[in-house]
This record gives structure tokens, sequence and C-alpha cells, in this order.
């Protein structure tokens, strides 16, 4: 296998070499792809739809079909990875033996073929490999998630200004609920948000993309075409554009920040939600 | 000669994305364990984004977002020439995100196999699926 | 999940060192905390922002207030703490970076020693600190893994310190000075 | 070249400084728990160094926009301030429960 | 609302694959229902469409009202308005006949089962129909993810061949990826009209050629052509059947409409067959998948893993027809793309019935399932003849045109290569029916009558099944007119 | 100004090569995940200096930031993975 | 010449077709499901009559189906030659019918249902081949055929029926897909045209003699059905099937669609003028003399009577084959005859075959000696038969083979003329001693020793018929012969 | 675009990714993959990617790490190449 490998990756890069000799040489002005296409972009963006980030710009409006089937795409790898992972209760082989801590003194109880403890502020559920939380990296976390998840909704708000925007403000948001997950345990993250609102916020993230999409289509326009919002929020088409990027930046948000989530405690529990990372 | 090395100095950039994706394809082809196989997937993947920024690249402009966006001076002209082309960065936005799935759903995948087969070698697996 | 165990688990009560609440957020009734984060966030927002029309304040004010209600619970502020903690920590923090700056110089110097590995000595010292607020501890643990040649290895929750040194001079002063500022801070210095 | 810069630059060389040391300390030292002290602190202070001495820079041409920007440059800082203990902490705690010894005095750099 | 259809044709899917998805956390009875309504839609509007483009030629359809360098858009010509119909319509009927499946297999993942389905076919509805090089791109990962979430859940050996599977479409679609930016940085547009406009001049550049062979050998490793197939066997075998019934008919039938797409549209005929100049190679190396996906699948012993195997020879009929460089072979290629989904949609909807009741298609299992399944097998045989090549089914018009251009290229290998593979599939087929038909033996006279015990499968499967058995024969019967109102139109003008 | 940044950031660049040998030569993951830690806080001030080369800082600082926030996050996670598996120490099986 | 564009082929062929779901339905009351059988026989020998008159003025009945591209439909055209098929074959199923009550039933057979169906859908196929007017059609119906008739081949369902059905499937479907399929496609890439034609669609285009060659041979060898040697040995082995589907299928429809392929191909494809001048006929000649004598030899060593009878059948077609090829207009019309005569001689024979079987459980000719005693109209019917096939008046086979012999001399063929009357020779060889050993020596069996007892009465009353019709086309040839002669002159003019 | 700290970055890059490939233990390999992400990103800054860097920085840095972590901690570490 290795030696294919070699061979296969000779001749593939044999091939790309040769091709690149005849490359617009790099970081060339006069490049047909700097000519060609992009000026336009670059000029008009903030005339067509007064967005200084020319990359969300062209990102949410000008080819934003692209970006909502990207969205599409981190959407359905969410579930996937629940339906390739998540082991529902039924396939389950045997009633689980369930573990109760109590929470002040420490001492663990275990139950025996799926009974349960009867509901009690003193017991919290636990696993098997269950270990306690450090302290520091607990309450270091505590302070700085809220902070995480503010700068990702600046993220996502300033995306016409700044760089980032609804994808990097939904990874960040979702590394925080991660990072909750991770400073305590998986069973907290899950109780802050659970599986069904995850599964249901993935689906309405995208959905508030096509959605918007879908409007402009009621709206006598064609599909996406933001100016058709205009009538909706009362503004001139040029600045619904600019505002429907906003909406639709705000549906990738949603969606990833869920997927994240969902991705990883199927990922990190295998599918049994009990005992993450 | 001189053309030669004026040649490979002009365009490194791509010299090093061959490089690098060939570095993740080999690992791809080779390699026997699963996740390294995925690890080799997202160099392959990062070496193609590497590529298609270099195309965006522009001497002497600076980064694609207007400067002056708002304010006083909000109109005035844009010249094509100042700013680095954004339409790679788009795509490349996407591509990563795509990467960024496939690597769920690859790491999904690699967990169910390790499930079922209690190793992650591919001749391991290979042996017990023969002996089956 | 069960839903009725959710419920009955997630009833309030004080006592416990769980650190968050497992209500879920924003089912308190009360509202301080969510005031006060909010309005902690909302500085920080404008820091980040840095755009003053009304537009953005008011997706400010939306974010924060979502960054609120789902987050309060985990930094759990209070209106006194918030004050007393901001008066107390600036000269604290004076103070720490005076020895983080000299603890640096410390290891930078055994960096570039030529025989550095005579001078150096690990060992892990154990103690005892008197401190007891969760915050407090590992402010402290913070501060001494920032300072001279001392790691935090592991902190109990009751204050069992243990710490790895780079060599004796380091471990040596512990708990000392810092300990009692941090109790400064945090209103513990009754011991 | 006014004094703001020089005193700019004078910040950047010592973050720098103590970056290097960092990074040599990490090569240098004998095991994993003594390199952590050149990693958990020489780089935060070096970061917090040189950082002050961009926010500083930053407000060469003074402004509203520019003084809000050198504000984000220092809550980096915090930031790091908070998470490299955190993570330190989360690298020797780990280290720990993996079973690792530390160096002692003699034994063989590994 | 007709001069909407192409966005619905994919956005109805979307939104109502999210909606499924919603349901499966609410109630899942839904899902099935509000798949099939949004599937139907689909098909409907790419009937519509059809129609449309029969009446008034080539439909452009600005996304976000921008005209097509800057923003993307749709282009329905003849090639996709004939596919399109095709794509949706065998989706929707494997999804009404995988009804009873997946309640079996996976009762409690329907939900997210029918929205990987309706994503899985939104993406290759959307491959279809794009205008735009790049879209295309993202579409074909948003397939590909959901086809390795369908095809993973199956057997013990699915997750493993899936991600085979995985890794070499992950090459695959970034090989095309790569012979985008190729062409991106010479031409520097990403509209596939455009681009075509502005090659001419780039013929002779190395780089247009390095952008065509990478794109070319990323799109065959996704349809599974000859030398790059091995993915596809266990991958499609071990999966559930609900999913390969799906994925099967239709994702290498995509994968070879989008390399058509590539030759016709993108790089002209010109520079495929004149500049460059390769076809024959091309064509011997079909030649080649032809020869070995028919030795393969006589090898096997197993139901599913021979139609698999058959199906890697099938994508060397199109892929060989296609580069034939004539107008009857292309015209093949065009038509066994329709053809060749709706015959493997059948065989693997029979496959489908087998597993649902049998629980096995291991050739073992197979006994005596004319008998037992006299409907399913009725159907097969239709399917099974088709994939022969025997009038009047479809199959062998396809066949019909894909010989003719061979003779007319003067590609006698490849004719023969055809010859050849219908002979082994009237082995392999005549051998499930044997097995079906004897097994286990009567007594030698063979006077004893044996009460057959009927086990069907329910009406939910075996009415799709008949609706594409009979189809077989209906596509096979108008054939012409397919060919002289669609498919001519194709094929651009001077092309030989 | 500008050519001072630029020397320090390869300066830098350099800096990171010493860190990234660690990373490289090991011998423990958890000397790795020093050396990947130090490669991430040069990176956020690389990253600084590379928006002063642009004249661009204020684009440049929130990436730096995100940068830093998600450097910390991974870090924990991999150190995490010592929480839950104890004493798992197969490397040196291999080494 | 006048065309009629009528849909009565299409209906002709359908109708047997359209019966299948009322079989399937009633297959729980075997009366009614063969009183459905019986019906579509009726209607389709009505239909078929139905054309009689009109193409006997000369006429042609055209019908397109579809047409899927230029020159190439699915399209109907009935002419003399297919009339004469299409009457055949569709009489005979109305007999054959009836003696298929009568044996399966004597046999207690299993799958009936299964059997009427594809016994209809064969016919439905015979049919469309017989006016099938392109190459293409005559393509779709004879695969249709080919396959049909496999289920039949192999009702017994047991491990001989099984190796059978293989070899005739690799035989026939294999020789179609790889021999006749390019063949025609390459004929349509050199024509443009698959359309049958007076002259032959081959005859304006500028195909090299080599490849005619080829191309001819392709043909010929490739309608395996035809059992031309060496593509014959599919038929002996599929002598396994029942007996009526040996009789219907293996003396009228399936080996005479071989056949009547070949004739078409000949006439209609090549055409007289490019045969004779480029002396192609003289190959098939020698091919179609070589299978004559080979399979008689091959015949004369046989015991088992229903493998003999295929022997004879291989060379019976040949025959056919050969007077086409001939080229001669007095050879043309005897091996156009002969196609009715042999059916309906052949026919009998494997009727008496059949119901010996029923009767008795014999099948090899040395068992038989002395049934005469015990069956004696079977035998007699038999005789009569076996006289027809030897060519021999009072019976029709007489006429057929005295038109071949005027033909191989108005050719000026003498050798192919020794070949036919040392056949002819041969033929009588291995039939006149069964029906001699069965009416006058002792039998060894005790079973003949009882009184008369034929097989049942469906069994019987088909093969009297049919020996009856075999005397009576000696004295009233019309028909056939009319239709030949049209066919003839419609070619060659004379 | 500031072409020697590119460069320089580049070869980093290099590095990075063949040391991931080369590690014999998956968890090494996932650390230093995330050590090939940090590349990427200021890669990409400097080339004025400032979107694109911002997304590898979250994905590639943080989120991706953390799959091939958890992902890791749910199989086996153990490698033979």
């Amino acid at each position: 296998m290795k030696i294919i490998g070699l061979i296969i990756t000779v001749v593939t890069g044999a091939l790309l070499i040769y091709a690149a000799a005849d490359f617009p040489a790099w970081s060339d002005p006069a490049s047909p792809a700097s000519t060609y296409l992009s000026p336009h972009f670059i000029e008009k963006t903030m005339e067509e739809t007064s967005v200084p980030n020319i990359v969300t710009a062209v990102l949410a409006d000008y080819r934003g079909f692209d970006t909502m089937f990207e969205t599409t795409v981190i959407f359905s790898a969410g579930v996937v990875c629940f339906f390739l992972l998540r082991i529902s209760r039924r396939e389950e082989e045997e009633p689980e033996t369930r573990y109760y801590r109590h929470v002040l003194t420490g001492v663990t109880i275990q139950l025996k073929e799926g009974y349960k403890m009867p509901p009690s502020a003193d017991f919290e559920r636990i696993d098997a490999v269950w270990t306690p939380p450090d302290l520091i990296i607990k309450t270091g976390c505590r302070i700085l998630i809220p902070f995480v998840q503010l700068f990702a909704l600046y993220v996502i708000a300033h995306g016409h200004h700044s760089p980032g925007g609804g994808f990097q403000g939904g990874v960040i948001l979702g590394a925080s609920v991660i990072l909750l997950a991770i400073s305590h345990d998986l069973r907290t993250a899950v109780r802050r948000m659970s599986e069904k609102l995850i599964g249901i916020l993935c689906a309405v993230g995208v959905f508030i993309y096509a959605g918007t999409g879908a409007l402009c289509l009621l709206l006598k326009q064609n599909f996406l075409d933001y100016s058709a919002l205009a009538g909706v929020l009362h503004v001139d088409p040029i600045t619904a554009r600019s505002h429907g990027i906003l909406i639709v930046e705000i549906g990738v948000g949603i969606a990833v920040l869920a997927t994240m989530i969902w991705i990883y405690n199927n990922i990190s529990s295998a599918g049994r939600y009990r005992q993450g990372l | 000669m001189t053309d030669l090395i004026s040649m490979v100095v002009a365009k490194y950039n791509y010299w090093i994305y061959i490089t690098l994706m060939m570095i993740g394809l080999y690992a791809m082809i080779a390699k026997n364990n699963l996740v390294k196989k995925i690890v080799g997937m997202n160099i392959f993947q990062t070496a193609i984004i590497l590529f298609y920024v270099s195309i965006g690249v522009k001497k002497g402009a600076t980064i694609p977002i207007l400067e002056h966006g708002h304010g006083p001076n909000a109109h005035h002209v844009v010249h094509a020439v100042d700013y680095i082309n954004p339409l790679p960065h788009v795509l490349m936005l996407t591509a990563i995100v795509v990467g960024v799935a496939t690597l769920g759903v690859a790491l999904a995948l690699a967990i169910r196999i390790y499930n079922n087969y209690n190793t992650l070698e591919e001749d391991e697996i290979l042996a017990q699926v023969r002996e089956k | 999940m069960d839903k009725q165990e959710e419920e009955g688990l997630g009833r309030k009560h004080n006592t416990s060192k769980r650190e968050i609440s497992d209500q879920g957020p924003g089912r308190r009734k009360n509202f301080g905390p969510y005031v006060v984060t909010f309005f902690i966030l909302f500085g920080v927002w404008v820091v980040l922002s840095g755009k003053f029309d009304p537009f953005h304040l008011s997706l400010g004010v939306i974010s924060c207030a979502i960054v609120a209600y789902l987050s309060a619970d985990l930094l759990r502020p209070s209106m006194r703490g918030l004050l007393i903690l901001l008066v107390r920590w600036v000269p604290y923090l004076l103070w720490l970076m005076k020895e983080i700056f000299k603890a640096n110089l410390h290891v930078t110097y055994l960096v570039f020693h030529p025989r550095m590995m005579d001078l150096i000595d690990p060992k892990i010292v154990k103690f005892r600190s008197k401190l007891e607020g969760d915050l407090a501890l590992v402010t402290f643990a913070n501060s001494i893994t920032l300072t001279p040649g001392t790691i935090t290895v592991n902190v109990s929750p009751d204050g069992d310190f243990k710490v790895h040194a780079i060599d004796k001079a380091s471990g040596e002063p512990l708990p000392g000075e810092m300990e009692a500022r941090i109790a400064k801070i945090f209103g513990e210095s009754d011991g | 070249m006014d004094i703001m810069n020089i005193i700019v630059c004078v910040l950047l060389f010592s973050g720098l400084f103590f970056l290097t040391g960092g990074a040599v300390g990490i090569l240098r030292f004998p095991d994993f728990y003594s390199r952590l002290h050149p990693a958990g602190k020489l780089d935060t202070l070096g970061s917090l160094l040189a950082m002050t001495a961009f926010a500083l820079f930053n407000l060469h041409h003074f402004s509203l926009g520019a003084l809000l920007t050198s504000l984000k440059i220092l809550l980096i800082v915090v930031f790091i301030f908070l998470a490299s203990p955190t993570a330190t902490h989360g690298i020797v705690d780990a280290g720990v429960r993996a079973g690792l010894a530390p160096w002692t005095k003699g034994e063989k750099r590994r | 609302m007709s001069e909407q259809y192409p966005a619905l044709l994919v956005i109805v899917p979307l939104l109502s694959a999210l909606v499924v998805s919603v349901a499966g956390w609410v109630n899942k009875r839904w899902c099935f229902p509000i798949a099939v309504a949004a599937l139907s839609v689909s098909a409907w509007s790419s009937v519509g469409l059809l129609f449309r483009v029969l009446n008034e030629g080539v439909i452009v359809y600005k996304l976000g009202g921008w005209s097509p360098p800057m923003g993307i858009a749709y282009y329905i010509d003849y090639l996709n308005g004939l596919v399109l119909p095709v794509v949706s319509i065998v989706a929707l009927l494997n999804l009404i006949s995988s009804k009873r499946t997946v309640e079996q297999q996976f009762p409690d993942k329907t939900g997210p089962f029918y929205t990987l389905y309706v994503l899985m076919v939104t993406g290759l509805l959307g491959i279809v129909v794009t205008g735009d090089a790049f879209n295309l791109y993202v579409l074909l990962e948003i397939a590909s993810l959901t086809g390795y979430g369908l095809l993973a859940m199956g057997e013990e050996r699915a997750p493993l061949a899936t991600l085979n599977y995985l890794y070499m479409g992950t090459i695959g679609a970034c090989f095309y990826l790569l012979g985008i930016g190729y062409l991106y940085i010479v031409t520097g547009s990403l509209n596939m009209v455009d681009i075509a406009r502005l090659l001419p001049p780039l013929y002779q550049s190395k780089a247009v050629l390095a952008a065509f062979i990478i794109c070319m050998v990323g799109v065959w490793l996704k349809m599974a052509f000859f030398p790059l197939h091995a993915w596809l066997p266990n991958a499609y075998t071990f999966a559930n059947s609900a999913s390969s019934s799906l994925i099967a008919p239709l994702v290498t039938k995509v994968m070879v409409y989008v390399m058509i797409r590539l030759m016709l549209t993108i790089f002209t005929p010109k520079f495929v067959f004149n500049t460059l100049a390769v076809h024959d190679a091309v064509v011997w190396l079909a030649v080649i998948a032809i020869a070995m996906g028919a030795v393969l699948a006589l090898k096997e012993r197993n139901l599913k893993k021979m139609l698999t195997y058959i199906v890697v020879a099938e994508v060397g009929y199109m892929v060989g027809g296609a580069w034939l460089g004539n107008r009857a072979g292309l015209t093949g290629a065009v038509l066994h793309i329709v053809n060749d989904a709706l015959m493997t949609l059948c065989v693997f909807l029979v496959v489908g019935n087998i597993v649902y009741k049998i629980k096995g298609y291991a050739f073992g299992d197979l006994k005596g399932l004319f008998a037992k399944m006299p409907f399913t097998m009725g159907a097969f045989v239709i399917g099974a003849l088709s994939i022969i090549g025997v009038p009047p089914t479809c199959g062998f018009f396809s066949k019909w045109y894909l010989i003719l251009g061979a003779i007319q290229a003067h590609q006698y290998g490849f004719m023969v290569a055809l010859l050849f593979s219908s002979l082994i599939n009237v082995v392999l087929f005549f051998r499930v029916f044997e097995i079906g038909f004897y097994e286990p033996f009567s007594d030698h006279e063979g006077h004893e009558h044996h009460p057959a015990v009927m086990a069907e499968a329910p009406l939910t499967m075996l009415v799709p099944l008949y609706v594409v058995a009979i189809s077989l024969i209906l596509v096979g019967l108008y054939t012409g007119d397919i060919v002289n109102h669609i498919v001519q139109f194709v094929i651009p003008k001077g092309f030989m | 100004m500008d050519s001072i940044f630029l020397y320090s950031s390869l300066y830098l660049a350099f800096l990171m090569v010493l860190s990234l040998i660690r990373a490289m030569i090991g011998p423990t993951v958890l000397d790795r995940m020093i050396g990947v830690n130090a490669i991430g806080s040069k990176t956020v001030v690389l990253l600084i200096m590379i928006g002063f080369l642009y004249h661009r800082m204020d684009m440049f600082v929130d990436i730096a930031l995100a940068y830093a926030m998600l450097n910390f996050i991974a870090v924990l996670a991999a150190s995490r993975y010592f929480q839950k598996r104890k004493g798992l120490y197969d490397e040196a099986l291999y080494r | 010449m006048e065309t009629i564009t009528s849909i009565r082929p299409l209906l002709a062929v359908l109708v047997s077709l359209l019966i299948i779901p009322l079989v399937v339905v009633s297959s729980r009351s075997p009366n009614v499901r063969e009183t459905w059988t019986f019906v579509a026989a009726v209607a389709k020998f009505l239909i078929v009559l139905s054309m009689l008159p009109a193409i006997l003025r000369g006429t042609e009945i055209v019908y397109t189906v579809v047409q899927f591209m230029p020159g190439a439909a699915i399209k109907f055209r009935v002419d003399a030659l297919g009339m004469l098929f299409a009457l055949v074959s569709s009489s005979l199923w109305i007999i054959t019918s009836a003696y298929s009550i009568g044996y399966m039933r004597g046999l207690k057979e299993h799958g009936q249902t299964r059997y009427f169906c594809f016994f209809a859908i064969c016919l439905s196929a015979t049919i469309g081949a017989a006016f099938s007017a392109n190459l293409l059609t005559l393509y779709l119906f004879y695969e249709i055929l080919s396959l049909a008739t496999y289920p039949l081949v192999t009702h017994h369902q047991d491990l001989e029926a099984r190796s059978s059905g293989r070899k005739y499937l690799l035989y026939v479907v294999g020789a179609s897909i790889g021999l006749v399929l390019p063949a025609m496609l390459i004929c349509y890439n050199l024509a443009g045209t698959l359309e049958f034609s007076k002259n032959g669609i081959l005859a304006g285009t500028a195909a090299s003699p080599s490849l005619l060659f080829i191309l001819l041979f392709m043909f010929v060898f490739g309608f395996a059905k035809s059992a031309i040697m060496p593509m014959h040995s599919w038929l002996p082995a599929a002598m396994v099937a029942p007996t009526p589907v040996s009789a219907l299928l293996h003396a009228v429809a399936v080996v005479k669609v071989g056949v009547f392929s070949i004739v078409r191909i000949l006439t209609g494809v090549f055409g007289i003028q490019l045969l004779s001048s480029s002396h192609l006929g003289m190959a098939v000649c020698c091919v179609a003399a070589f299978t004559i004598l080979v399979g008689s030899f091959i015949a004369l060593s046989q015991d088992g009577l229903k493998r003999l009878l295929a022997f004879s059948t291989i060379a019976q077609l040949s025959y056919i084959v050969l007077g086409v090829a001939l080229l001669s207009p007095k050879g043309m019309t005897g091996g156009m005859l002969h196609i009715a005569m042999h059916a309906f001689g052949k026919i009998t024979l494997f009727f008496c075959a059949g119901a010996i079987f029923v009767a008795t459980g014999k099948k090899n000719i040395s068992e038989m000696i002395g049934i005469g005693r015990r069956m004696p109209v079977t035998m007699a019917a038999f005789f009569i038969a076996s006289l027809s096939i030897i060519g021999m008046p009072p019976c029709g086979g007489f006429i057929s083979k005295w038109y071949l012999a005027l033909g191989t001399l108005q050719a000026h063929q003498i050798g192919f003329l020794v070949v036919l009357l040392f056949s002819s020779l041969l033929n009588a060889c291995y039939f006149i001693p069964i029906t001699y050993k069965a009416f006058f020596c002792r039998p060894e069996d005790a079973m003949f020793e009882n009184k008369v007892q034929e097989a049942p009465v469906f069994c019987v009353v088909p093969l009297v018929i049919t020996a009856t019709i075999s005397v009576i086309l000696l004295f009233y040839p019309q028909p056939f012969l009319r239709l030949a002669r049209m066919m003839v002159q419609s070619i060659t003019g004379v | 675009m500031i072409w020697p700290i590119d460069l320089a970055i580049l070869t980093l890059v290099v590095i990075a990714g063949i040391g991931a490939l080369m590690v014999k233990d998956l968890l090494g390999a996932a650390i230093l993959f995330g050590a090939y992400s940090f590349m990427m990103c200021l890669l990409w800054s400097i080339m004025g990617a400032v979107d694109v860097a911002f997304t590898e920085a979250s994905v590639g840095a943080g989120v991706s790490t953390v799959f091939f972590v958890a992902a890791v901690f749910r199989t086996s570490r153990r490698t033979k190449d």
C-alpha cells in the first residue's frame, strides 16, 4: 500500500507542479482571478449591500445560496453523527446500573438494573467513571464562559464590519458550551441544553436562513433576494440587504452552535450521553 | 536557469501547497490507522484551502474589509487594487465548514468501527473481517 | 432523560457545593444576578463593539440579555461583591505584577543558565490554606501558578494545596504573604 | 522616533525576551513539570508585555476607536491571565493523573 | 408560480427536511408524510420544469437576484431537464417503498433517517440543477455527507466500508474543488457558462489541462469508475436496504451527469475531443471497467454485492459512451443515466423487499423465492431483463445507442465489452432465477405439487416497485420521443 | 516601525520553531501539549503584529481574542483526557 | 403494392398477452383457465384469418406501434410470408391448447398456470416475429420468445431441466446478444434503417464483401433457434420440456421463428441480388446441407423418441434454409412451404410421442415394440406424419420437397438435389422402422397385450386432426402455396 | 502579504503537518494537528484572509481539536504508524 500510495502521490504531485508552471505569478494584481470578478465585488459591495466587510457580503448575499448549503452541510453532519452514534434506550442491552452521588458528602450509591432514585435535591446522578471536576478548572471556566458567549454574539452581530459572522460566532458559542462540558461534565452541559433543544435549534437555524430566502420568494422576488424584505422591514432595499444578511447570519450562528454541541455530545460520549470527555 | 529560479521563487506558495497536499494524500492512502487517515484527510483539505487563498493574494492590497465603511467619508471611491480578492475567501469559508463537517462524520464512523472491532488499525480490522 | 428526575434534582438548595444551578437558565425568582451580569457584560460589549449607533447598541442589549439569561448562574455575581472586588483588586494586581515580574526574571535566569540542571531541584510542597471560598482558592492557586517558580498541582475544595516548585527557594515562602492579601480581598481576613 | 515609540519598543523587546525564555525553557528543562514553569509563566508575561506595547502603539493616532481597540487588546491580556494558569493547571493535573513522576535532581534529562 | 420552479425544486425538500427533523423530536409519525409531500412537490416541479424547457428552451434562474457571473444561477437545459425528474421520481418512489423497512430497522431514528434522506435528495437535485461550479461542490458534499450517514447504518461492516467511501469521496470532492480552483485561477470565474466563454483562448494552457484531468479524476472517484471503484461494492452492500436503494441508483448517475456537464458545458467538446484527444484511452478504461465489473459480479455469491458490481460495470457503459466522442455514444450515455437509474432502483427495491421479508440476500437465502414472493420476483425479472438489455425494456435502447456509437467511432473493443457484459448479465441473473425457481429441488419428475406459502412484501413496497418496473418498459417504448425531443438537444450543435 | 514589527514577527516565528520542536519530540503527550500551548500564546502575539503590518489592527484583534479562547479550550480538552483515562500511558509501547 | 394501416396485427400479438391476467386470476379453477386459453387461441386465429383475404389480394397491412429512431421502430407489416407463418402457428395453437389440457392433466403436472401463461407469451412473440416489419421488431420478439421459452423448457425444475435450460439460454440468448445484436447495429450503421425491403437493406450500401460475409454468418448463427449446425445442440437438450412444449415450440414456434428470421434476413436484409452476386447464398446452402446430412445421421442412432424427433427437426429446418438460400424461385417456394408442411407433420409426431408417454410412460423407441396394438390411432397418425416428413404422398411434405427438388434443379445445383434425396432416404430409415415395429412385431412388454387403450381424448383428438390436415394439405395446399408464391413473386418478380 | 513571515510559517505548517502524521500516538497526533491549525490560521491572516483565519481559528484550533481528542478518548490512542 505504501508503494502504491507513493506512486499515486508522486504522479499527482508531478501533474500539479507541471500545471502550476502556467499559473500567473503568485500575488500578481493582474491575474485573471483578481481582475475579472473581484473588482465588481470590491467596488460595488458598499453601494449594493451597504456592508463594508466584502467577504460577508459575498458570503451571505452574492453567494448566499452557497452559504445556505454550507449551513445545511453542518446541519447534516450533526444529524449524521446523531444518527450514527446515539444509542437509544431500546437498543441498550440490559437495564443500566445507576449511580447517584450525595452532593454534600460525596457518598456514591449504586442502584442496579434500572431502579431509579426518587427525585431528590441532595443526590445527583453520575456515571461509573465519574471523576470529581477539578476546582481550578471549574471555577476558571465558570468565569470565562459568559465572556466567551458574549464575544461570540459580538462576532455574529459585527460580521458586517469586522471579520467574523454567523459561522465563527456560532462555533465560539458552541465551544463555550463544550467548555462547560469539559470543565464540569457532560451531564451538566446536557442539562443546560437538552438534546431535544439542540436538535430543534439545529433545524431552526437553517430554517431561519432558508425561510428568509423563501420569504423573499413569497414577496415576489427571487429566492434569497433580500431586497424583497424592504417592505417588511420598512427600509430601503439596500439596507434591507444588509439586514437580510444579519438575519441569515443569526440563523447560521444558531445552526452552527447547536450542531457543534450535538456533534461533541455524540462523539465524546459515543452516543450514550452519560460521561463525556 | 534563472527562469526556473524566478519561477520557483515567484510561486513558492503553490509549491508548498502541492507538498502539503501530497503529504495528506499519501497519509490517506498509506497510513494504516483510521484516525491517522482522517488527519491526513484534513491536511489534504487545508492544502486546497491554502491553494485558494493563495489565488486571492494581491500584492500591495489590504484585507477585504472596506476602510471607513461608515462615517463621514463613507462614500469615497473604492479601488479594486487596494483590496484583496474576497471571492476565494468566501469559497474557502465554505470549504472549511465542509471540512469540519466531514471530520465530525468521519470521527463518528471511526468510533462505531472501534465499537465493533476494538481497534483502529485497518489491517487488524480486515483480519477480523476475514476470520468471520 | 427522565423528566421527573430532572425536575426533582433541580430544586433549589443553597447549602450544596454544587456550582451550577440545575434549574437551567432563567428560572430563579431573584433578578439581581441577572441585572448585575447584564451590566458587566454590557460594559464588555461596549469595549468589544466600539459602535455607538442605536442599531448596534440595541444588538448589544439583546446579546447581553441573552448571555445573562443563559449564564448568570455561572458567573454568580452580587452587587456588593462587585464593588468591593473592584476596589480591592487593583492593589493586589499591582502587587501581583511585581511578583510575576520577579518570578519571571528568576525563571529566565534558570532557563539561560548554562548549568541549569544543577540549579533546579523540583519538589512538591504541600500545605493547607485558610481560605474558604471557591473563588478565593482559585485566585490563590492561579497566583501561585503565575509567581515564583511554583505551579499549583492540586487544590481540594477544603484548601489542601499541592504545589510543584522548581527549586527550594521558590517553594519556601508559601502560603505566605499572598494568601493574606487574597484573604483581604475576599473579606476572609478573620484568621 | 518619539518617546512613545521607544517605550513601545522597549516593552516589545522585553516581551520577546521573555517569550524567548519560554521557548528555550521548554526545550532545556529536564522534565514535564519543570517545563511547565517557563511555558506557563514566561509566555504569559511575554504576551502581557508585548500586548501592552501594542496597545500603546495603537494609541498613536488617538481616537475613540483606537482607544477601544487598545482596550480590546488589554481584554486579551486579561483573558490570557485568566486562562493561562487554568490551562497550565489543567496540564499539570493531567500529568499527575497520568502518573508521571516528577524529575528529581540527578536524574537523566527526559 | 411556475417561474419559481427551479427554486422550489431544491428549497421545498430543504425546508421540509428541517421540518422533518423537528417533527422527529415532536412526533415521529409526521416525518414520513412530510417527506413524501416534499419530494412530491420536487417531483412535480421537476416535471413542470422539463415541460417548460421543452417549450421555452434554457431557463436561467438567478438566486438572490444577482446576475450570473456575480451571483449563483441555475441553468436548466435539456440535459438536466431530463435528469431532474428521474432523480426526484426515483427518490420519491424509493421513499414510499422504504417506509416499512425504516420502521423495521430504525424504530427510534425515523426522524433523522428521513431528514438525511430528504437532504440527500436536495443535494442531488441541487447538483443537477446548479450552474455554478463551486455551488456544485457544496451540494456534492451535502449529498455525500448524508450518503455516508445513510450508508453507515447497516450491518456490522457498514461503518468500515462507509469510512472507506468517505476517504475516497473526500479525495474525489477535493479533486473536483481543486480542478475548479485551477479554472478559477486562469479565468477568474466560477459560473459554468462563463468559464466556458472564457476558456477557448486558454485551451493550450497546462493549467486548464490539469484542471480537466483533476476534475475528471475527482468525478470518477465519486462515481466509482474502474480503477477507482474499490469503495463501492462494500459500501452499498452492507448498507440498509432503504439507503442503498436510494444511493445506488442515484449517486453514480448524478456523478455521470456531472461528468457530462463538465465535458459539454465547461470544457466544451472541442477541448475534450480535439485538443486533448485522450478519449481512446478513456474508452479502453471503460472497457476494462465493464469487463472487470462483469467478472467480479460473476464471482459473488451474494445478490446485493453482485448488483453493486453491476453498478460498477454500468458506470463503465456511461463513461465509455460519453467519451466515444460521437452523437450516438453521448445519446446512449445520457439515455443510460435515465435508464440505469430506473433499473438499478428496480433491482435494489427488490433486494429491499427480500431483506424485509427474509432478512438475507445471499444466494442461499433466495431458495424458493419465486413461490414465496412471486410479485417481487416478477418485478425483479423485468429489472433483470432491462439490465441484460432485452427489448422492449429501456436497457436495450441505451445499449443500442452505445453500441451504435462504438461502431461509428470504430471502438470495437467497447462494443465487445458491452456485449460481453450483457452475456455475463444473462448468466448472473438467470443464476439467481434458477436458485429462486428450483431450490429446494423437487423430486426428479417434478410432478409433486408444493403448495407455495406466499410471504409477499406489503403493498407500500410492491406498488412503487411495480411503478418502476412498468416504467422500465414505458421508458423503453418512448425512447424515440425522449431522444427526439430532449436528448438530441443536449448535444451541442456541430458535434459529430 | 513596520520593519521592527516585521523582524519581531520573524523572530516570533523562530521561537515557534523552538516550541514546535518540543511538540514534535515529545517525549510524552503532555510535553507536546506544552509545546502546542506555547505556540498558541506566541500566535496570539504574532496575529496582532500582522494586524499592525496590515495597518488594520482593529480587524485582527477579534481573531486574536478568539484564538486565545479556543486554544485554551483545546488544551483543556486534551488534559481532560487524562482525568478520565487514569494511568493509561500506552505511548511507551510504541516509543 | 398497396398497403393498409390497421391495428389488427397488433391485436393479433396482444390477444394472447391480454388473457394472462385472466389465466392467473382463475388459476384455482382449471376449467375456466383453460377456457381462457382457448378463447385467446381462437381469437388469435380469427384475427389472423381475417387478414388473409387482404393479403391474398396482394395488399400489405402495416401498423407502427412506436418509432424509436429513423428506420427503427416497433412496426408490424403483414406480408405473405408472415401470413403463412402466422397462419400455421395460430392454427396449431388451438390444437396444441387442447392437447396441452389432456397432456398436463393426464400427467398431473405442477405449475400449470405458469405453463399456460408462458405458452401464451410465446405465441404472442411468435406472431409478433411473423408480422415484424423490421429487424428491430424481429429481434425484439425473438428475444421475448427466447426468454419466455426458458420457463417452459425447465418446467420440471429438476437437475436435468436446469442444465438443459442453461444450455438453451447459453446458445439462444448468447448467440442473439453476441451475434445478432452487433450485426443488426452494424447494418443500421451501414444503411441507416432496419426496415425490411424487397431488395434488401444492405443492397445499396458500400459494404465490403468480407463484411457482408461476416454479417451474414453473424445472422445465420446468431438466430440459433434455427439450429443450424454448430448451433444446434440446445435443441435435443431442450426436449426435457413437457411434450406439448416440444411439439408446438420446438416444431413450430421457436425453431420456426429462427428459420423464419433467417429467411427474412436473406430476403429482406441482404436481398436476392446481393446474395447471388456475392455468392453468399451458396455458402449458406453449404452450411444447411451439412446440417441436413449430419442431423439425419445422428437421428438414425437415437433411441429416445423425442431426441430422434429433435434431430429430425434439425435436419428438416435446414431444408427451409437451403431452399431459400438456393435463390431460385421454386426452391424458395419450397422452402417457405416447408415451414407449414413440416409444422403439421412434426407436431403430429410430437403429439404422438406425448400421447405414448401419457398413456404408457414410455420414452424410448426400443420399448415401443408392439405398441400399435394398444394405441392404434396414435400410431396410425404417427405413420402418416412420418410419411409427411419423409416427403412421400399422400402427405403435404411431398409438395414442399417437390418444390425444393425443383429448386435445386432450377438453380443448377445437382449436388444439393442429391443431398435432399439422400436425407429423405435417411428419414425413411429412421421413421419407417418405428411404425413397423409398433404394428408388426410381437410386443415384448406385457402392457401392450391388453386391449386398445389410447391416451386421454384431449390428447388423441388433436393428433388425429393434425394428421388429417397433413394429408389434406397434399390435395389442398392452397392458402400456403399461394402465399409462398406471392412472397417469392414479390421478391424475385417471377 | 508579507512574504518572509509567510515563508517561515509555511515551513512550519509543513513540519507540523508531517509531525501530526508521524507521531505514534493518536492523542499526540490530535494535539499536533491543533498546532497545524494554528499555523494555518496564521497563514491565512498573513495572506490577508481574515475571515478565513477567523474560521480556521475557531474551527481548526478550537472545535476540531476537541473533536479529535473526544474521538480518541472514545477509542484508543494506540497506533502502529
